[in-house]
């Protein structure tokens, strides 16, 4: 019999679900909204429907991120440190360093060869170190997200972006967008000041090669760029920075899974059942 | 009694810190208010007053303290000052202010002016520990108790503090005990009753704290199971923490708290006082030497950073062999220099005895609380397995 | 939280005196004399900190200080602290402590870790050290802990810690009752440091030599004072600002030769200034005093700021660390070492006699009363530097306090039924929030409008004063 | 001396709003807000423009102009730059003489000016650093719960169970928002926990610089009627909103340009 596992991530921004069979059998990439609940449900069903499996067919589902708790039919909540290090390791298991630049937070983890995590650091108490700064940003300049890394990287001359509070830079980018400086150089600056606070963070792990970016921030060209500069190192992007939460908590499914038989236990797991669920 | 009836009047006095000292006030009796481990309770016991600690509360934002105290004070103790401002402690006759830290020392007049007390005392504890500075602390110490003779009107008599030391002692061999019975996996006194009942301790009398530790002490060794499943055992290092948050989030997310060095666990409660002797050279032994505090500095006499953290840090590698730790949280809160400054010495100590370490600095509000959250679950998901928890 | 990382350099601030432009130089040339003497290794070299009253043992005993807390302050003014402080974060250090302290570890973390000056170094960089002397007063925890937590970089370099503690004010008790045994201990404790000295340079004390020594700070203290007292002159000759500078012979400099003549220099310029009326701004109209705080040392150009104002500073409570001896109420005393542990008591507890009597006062707060009075001042501005609570805890109280005990000014204002009525009114206050040398906590624009709105405020009384 | 025709403008421009008053030597001739939308300079204009329209006056009969706010520095045609402090003083003094203390809800500051009743500063503070304690808060809500912030108010006061809600970053208040709404809380209950701890926190700036009675409240979010409330309630003190607190800076402003005119002082 074949065994499936699912892993889905919540995060603040996006919803991602990854399906494993051997290796990826499929993913899918939704957004996070008000409702938490029915978007999990959804994206689960997508992706079901994309793998052509009924629900019942996965073993164990593993849930992660801001939004882990939300997930009705989740059998195990894990963190997404502890995901992103998995999912990561199983794509490039050179990895030692992960930087995690998501919506709510970033991450620096520090890994061993297996994908254990040996040490992280996060940010979490202000939008101004997370990946929501730049979307504030570009929703101010009235550009989207996809193109906000290319543009940047057509700067010559970076803008100083002075204020650290997200808010206050949003007015600040403004106000230098009025008096006329360029859209790319207004974007490098917020990019180069997002990415020092990240560097700074990170520093307090010692940083060890390889250096992986996951999240959204991992999208973004320009803000890789700036990272990279900052820390003096080369970064790697997975193909899809994006699941590797869900593809670690799919993973770990699987340990767990595997780890019962071995010893003999029967996992509980929740109904496989996808419910309609209206908030708003 | 059984165990739930003096878990739940414990937990009762916790969230009405301060009922039964208010009471005692009404009867008459002098309550002493003090703030951390460096006042010599004894001598509060010898004089007549009973000590009383004054607490912070996490889940109560700060507000009329901020409005006199600058918020660069350590949050924990603006918690203090805005609740002994709001009248919370109005039950108090006076306040003993320790020299433990900046935040202490220089908003002393702060506290002093702007509460409605009668009596203030400042106790001035040496940064360093020689020869030298416990003959000043001694006389620093007979100053507080002419200080306190002048306040209750009754001079302090020799058998007065043999006493008070005698109580104090029994009182620290029965945290002892209470910590004895963290010992077995998974452990029968859970972190968040032991901190519950270590506070409401700490606003007792202490033959009447001597009391209730007993109660609690035969209730759960009569225990048949432990109110936790097995899981990381964790030491929690750090300064005052009076509140049952962290403790209760880290025993939610699974992990059980079997060990502590913190100013309200084992740093005050473990050293005791010679009771032989000139009881005030013992004290002054006791509170200058034996009190492992950052505040206090001790020379490097190992010559190498690595020989200097063992004598410094060596209490946690003891207690983490003895409760047989699986990692520990170092929770510091922001802008408290002494501990502030030793996280880097003390990260390579945790390095050292080869136990896992996640250093968090915290803010003293329930809103941070969330914060900590995903961390502390990281952490023990990075500590523990993934398979033995299932069932 | 504003930003302002690597700002170009701050434009060279314009000082009132000759003197005060003459002090860039001068620190520059102590911290080469460090590396120089490093280099040549014939005298030892000590980090230590200011305001211990051990200068005199140190210069007696030919040691070199390096004065961590001044290197700090360099790198602040040349808005250069940054990346030493960001070291220091990535070690686990809060950036909540004194970044005066980070500064120094990231500094020193950094230096050992490359065996060599780290790249630019301002100034050069700071030197290692033969040994390292800390202070573990009742004034400030950082530094007691900063060269313990140096010390895991370089654990070959011994610390010797003397603990200075003094009487903390209390209001029902004469600090005389109990100086006695803090005098028996801080003497101790000095002889503890000559000792230590003694071991470290294999070299005999000679107690002659401090005895001039000691003589000749105390000399240099009281030209101090009488210096500053000048500055009540209105218009005031020179101002805070320039105080930043001179505090560095005051600071840094103290039991040598150069600290005196200095001062020498300075008090003739500032009787000349005098005479001929001159003011540290050109058209004074608002006299104020600097209450608390340590200056935020990337931003001094915020004092010519207030300058351009028509703002003076004639006086302020930081690194103004010299008292009058003979007003200070102690024991005469041949022993050079039992003399500056009594200069230590006198002067910290230099205003308890005067608070106690007045009702509700308190040192801090009736220093504060004296010298608007001497000082004749319009209004207070401090500084609450977030990292150090030493000098930046109770300020607001002392505020609220001074506003409680001392006598209000008269205002005319629109009453409820719009006649004007005299309303009393307490002295204006601003209190500043950034760091020492922590830019990033700094708002420029943020600052400039506080003061404008501040300065509005001193017109509002000026304009409205009822008698 | 100017003619008796010359008219003064008083421009307050904000990072949300900006807003204009007109006046002549006697009385108010028009007032207009719109919001700022990044071009500061070109809202400058307009409101400008809207102000001479409304006021049927031509741009050479302006004597003077006063710019204050966030943007002041961009108003082309001031002749003087005050701070909002000093106009919010002198707009609340002329609406309320006897009001002390003045608390300005602006969007990205919070700002409490002690005055006197003839416009005069006695002190004031400036919350600073971070936009969590500030009016911007509201309109992140206002977005997430999609509701005009105009009507934040009224459906706050209809709350009927107490819900904490622990502001913290103007930014994240938003997850938090939308996960509180996933656990089943209502949107008034949300508003009036966010109203409570944002008049805790303006409180606890008040206390700082010392309160005296009376006190009024302006700014954009005077305009609040559910944070006015929560504020009373928080504090325990009785407050005076004028009827349009968002365009007292501007009106203090004008009045500043106008004083100017009469004593008779020039340039810039
Ligand atoms: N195509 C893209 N280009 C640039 N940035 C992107 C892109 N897609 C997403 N992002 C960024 O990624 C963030 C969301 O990343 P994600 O890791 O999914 O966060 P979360 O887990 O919190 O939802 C957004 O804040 C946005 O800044
Ligand atoms: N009608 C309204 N109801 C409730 N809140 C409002 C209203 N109008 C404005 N606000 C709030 O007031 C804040 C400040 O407005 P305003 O004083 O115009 O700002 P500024 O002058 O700083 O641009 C805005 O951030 C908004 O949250
Ligand atoms: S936690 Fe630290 S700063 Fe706070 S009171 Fe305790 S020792 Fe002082
Ligand atoms: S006094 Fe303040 S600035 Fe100086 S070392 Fe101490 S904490 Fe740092
Ligand atoms: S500074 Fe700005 S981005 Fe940061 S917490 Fe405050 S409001 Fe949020």
């Amino acid at each position: 019999m074949t065994s499936y596992f699912a892993g889905i991530d919540i995060g603040s921004t996006m919803t991602k679900v990854v399906i494993l069979k051997d290796g990826i059998l499929t993913f899918v990439i939704g957004p996070t909204g008000p409702e938490q609940r029915r978007l999990a449900n959804k994206v689960m069903e997508e992706a079901l429907k994309k793998a052509h499996l009924p629900f019942s067919e996965i073993q164990y589902i593993v849930s992660t991120g801001y939004g882990r708790i939300n997930v009705p039919f989740s059998d195990r909540q894990m963190t997404e440190i502890t995901c992103h290090a998995k999912g990561v390791s199983y794509l490039i298991p050179e990895a030692r360093t992960i930087i995690d630049i998501g919506g709510q937070d970033s991450k620096g983890i520090k890994i061993d060869r297996t994908g254990k995590v040996l040490d992280f650091v996060m940010n979490d108490k202000c939008a101004a170190g997370s990946g929501r700064f730049i979307e504030v940003i570009a929703d101010t300049l009235g550009i989207s997200l996809k193109e906000v890394g290319e543009l940047s990287l057509q700067s010559h001359h970076p803008a100083k972006i002075s204020n650290i509070c997200t808010i206050w830079a949003q007015q600040e980018v403004a106000a230098s967008l009025a008096q006329g400086v360029p859209l790319p150089d207004l974007l490098a600056g917020v990019h180069s000041s997002l990415a020092e606070r990240i560097g700074r963070m990170v520093s307090r792990l010692k940083i060890e090669k390889e250096i992986v970016v996951t999240g959204g921030g991992g999208k973004n060209r320009g803000l890789l760029q700036a990272l990279s500069e900052v820390l003096g190192e080369r970064l790697i992007v997975p193909e899809e920075p994006l699941i590797t939460g869900a593809l670690g908590a799919a993973l770990i499914a699987r340990e767990i899974v595997e780890g019962a038989k071995k010893n003999k236990i029967v996992l509980k797991t929740k109904e496989r059942q996808l419910e309609e669920v209206e908030i708003l | 009694m059984k165990i739930d009836e003096v878990f739940s009047m414990i937990e009762n006095q916790f969230n009405q810190y301060g009922s039964r000292a208010r009471q005692l006030r009404e009867e008459g009796r002098k309550v002493m208010g003090y703030v951390c481990s460096f006042v010599p309770l004894e001598m509060i016991t010898a004089s007549g007053a009973i000590p009383f600690r004054v607490r912070g509360n996490i889940q109560e934002p700060i507000t009329l303290g901020d409005t006199l105290l600058e918020t660069i004070v350590c949050p924990y103790y603006r918690s203090c000052f805005d609740l002994s401002i709001k009248g919370r402690y109005e039950f108090l006759s006076g306040m003993v202010i320790p020299h433990a830290c900046d935040s202490m020392v220089r908003s002393y007049s702060v506290w002093t002016y702007s509460l409605p007390y009668s009596y203030f005392h400042f106790v001035n504890v040496p940064t360093v520990c020689e020869e030298s500075s416990f003959e000043f602390f001694e006389e620093e110490l007979k100053n507080f108790k002419r200080s306190l003779e002048r306040f209750m009107g009754k001079s302090i008599e020799e058998e007065d503090l043999l006493k008070a030391i005698q109580l104090y002692n029994q009182n620290r061999e029965k945290i002892r005990a209470l910590y004895e019975l963290r010992k077995s996996d998974p452990p029968l006194l859970s972190g968040t009753e032991l901190m519950m009942t270590l506070t409401v301790g700490s606003g007792l009398p202490v033959d009447e704290s001597n009391e209730w530790f007993d109660r609690v002490i035969k209730a759960v060794k009569g225990r048949s199971a432990s109110p936790l499943s097995k899981g990381p055992r964790i030491l929690i290092d750090g300064a005052c923490i009076d509140h049952i948050e962290l403790v209760k989030l880290v025993e939610e997310l699974g992990g059980n708290v079997v060990a502590d060095t913190i100013c309200n666990g084992t740093r005050d409660s473990f050293p005791k006082t010679e009771e032989s002797g000139d009881p005030i050279r013992a004290l002054s032994r006791r509170y200058l030497d034996k009190l492992n505090c950052p505040k206090t500095y001790r020379a490097n006499k190992a010559g190498t950073f690595e020989g200097d953290v063992a004598n410094r840090f060596g209490d946690i590698g003891a207690y983490a062999k003895e409760f047989r730790v699986d990692g520990a949280i170092l929770y510091v809160y922001k802008y408290c220099d002494p501990f502030g400054f030793e996280v880097p010495a003390r990260k390579a100590y945790y390095q050292s005895i080869h136990v896992p370490m996640l250093h968090l600095e915290d803010t003293y509000s329930a809103g941070n609380l969330g914060q900590l959250r995903t961390r502390i679950q990281a952490f023990l998901e990075m500590i523990g397995g993934l398979e033995e928890k299932e069932v | 939280m504003s930003e302002q990382q690597k700002e170009a350099k701050p434009k060279k601030r314009m000082t009132a005196t000759k003197a005060a432009a003459s002090i860039g130089p001068l620190v520059k040339e102590f911290i080469t004399e460090t590396l120089k003497a490093r280099a040549e290794g014939k005298q030892k070299l000590a980090y230590t900190f200011i305001v211990c009253h051990h200068e005199e043992i140190l210069r007696a005993m030919d040691v070199i200080p390096i004065w961590t807390e001044n290197f700090a302050g360099v790198c602040g003014a040349k808005r250069d602290a940054e990346r030493f402080l960001q070291r220091a974060e990535s070690l686990g250090l809060s950036r909540s402590l004194c970044t005066y302290a980070l500064c120094g570890i990231g500094f020193d973390q950094w230096r050992e870790e490359l065996g060599e000056m780290p790249p630019d170094s301002p100034w050069g960089g700071m030197a290692r050290p033969d040994f390292m002397i800390s202070s573990g007063q009742i004034l400030c925890d950082p530094r007691s802990k900063w060269y313990q937590a140096s010390q895991q970089f370089m654990p070959d370099v011994p610390i010797y810690n003397i603990d200075l503690p003094y009487p903390l004010f209390q209001r029902d008790q004469d600090h005389r009752e109990v100086w006695g045994y803090y005098h028996k201990y801080i003497v101790k404790q000095l002889r503890g440091l000559v000792a230590f000295v003694e071991e470290q340079t294999k070299k005999k004390m000679d107690y002659d030599r401090l005895r001039e020594l000691v003589d000749l700070s105390d000399r240099t203290w009281n030209l101090i004072d009488e210096t500053y007292r000048l500055r009540k002159a209105v218009p005031c000759p020179m101002g805070t600002g320039d105080a930043m500078n001179t505090m560095v012979p005051i600071c840094f400099m103290m039991a040598t030769q150069r600290a005196y003549d200095f001062f020498v220099e300075l008090k003739k310029e500032l009787e000349e200034k005098i005479a001929r009326g001159e003011g540290e701004v050109e058209n004074e109209k608002y006299r104020l005093m600097w209450g608390g705080g340590l200056p935020a040392w990337y931003a001094l150009n915020d004092f010519n700021y207030f300058n351009s104002k028509g703002a003076s500073f004639p006086v302020e409570t930081t690194y103004r660390m010299v008292a009058p001896l003979h007003e200070m109420d102690i024991p005469e005393t041949k022993d050079p070492i039992e003399h500056l542990a009594w200069r230590w008591l006198g002067y910290w507890t230099f205003w308890y006699d005067k608070a106690r009597k007045r009702p509700d006062s308190e040192p801090d707060v009736e220093r504060l009363i004296n010298w608007i009075e001497e000082y004749k001042i319009d209004g207070i501005v401090m500084h609450e530097a977030f990292s150090c609570r030493t000098w930046h805890v109770g300020l607001i109280w002392q505020l609220h306090q001074l506003g409680k005990i001392y006598k209000p000014i008269p205002l005319l204002v629109a009453g409820k039924d719009g006649k004007k009525e005299v309303v009393m009114k307490e002295l204006p206050s601003l209190i500043l929030e950034s760091d020492i040398i922590d830019i990033t906590s700094y708002s420029e624009v943020d600052t400039r409008n506080k003061i404008d709105a501040f300065i509005e405020t001193l017109e509002s009384y000026r304009l409205n004063r009822a008698y | 001396m100017k003619e008796e025709r010359g008219i003064f403008l008083g421009i307050d421009i904000g990072s949300y709003s900006s807003k204009g008053v007109c006046l002549n030597h006697h009385d108010s001739l028009a007032s207009f807000d719109c919001l700022s939308r990044g071009d500061f300079k070109a809202t400058a204009e307009k409101i400008k423009e809207e102000l001479l329209l409304r006021s049927g006056r031509r741009e050479r009969e302006i004597s003077w102009t006063v710019a204050t706010g966030f943007g002041a520095q961009l108003v082309a045609y001031a002749k003087e730059i005050k701070t909002d402090i000093i106009c919010l003083a002198k707009g609340v003094a002329s609406i309320f003489p006897f009001v002390r203390t003045v608390v300005d809800i602006g969007d990205l500051y919070t700002k409490i000016v002690r005055i006197d009743g003839g416009g005069g500063i006695h002190n004031f503070l400036l919350s600073g650093k971070c936009a969590g304690g500030s009016g911007r808060i509201l309109l992140v809500m206002a977005k997430v719960l999609q509701i005009q912030v105009e009507e934040i108010g009224e459906l706050s006061l209809r709350s009927k169970k107490r819900v904490d809600f622990h502001t913290g970053c103007a930014v994240f208040s938003e997850s938090e928002a939308i996960s509180r709404i996933a656990e089943g809380e209502k949107k008034e209950d949300l508003l009036a926990g966010l109203h409570r701890a944002l008049a805790a926190q303006i409180h606890s700036l008040m206390e700082r610089v010392g309160i005296e009675k009376e006190i009024a409240l302006v700014g954009g979010g005077a305009r609040d009627v559910g944070l006015v409330q929560a504020f009373q309630e928080v504090s325990g003190y009785d407050v005076v909103v004028p009827p349009q607190p968002h365009m007292v800076a501007a009106l203090g402003a004008a009045l500043l340009a106008r004083e100017n005119d009469s004593r008779g002082q020039g340039s810039k």
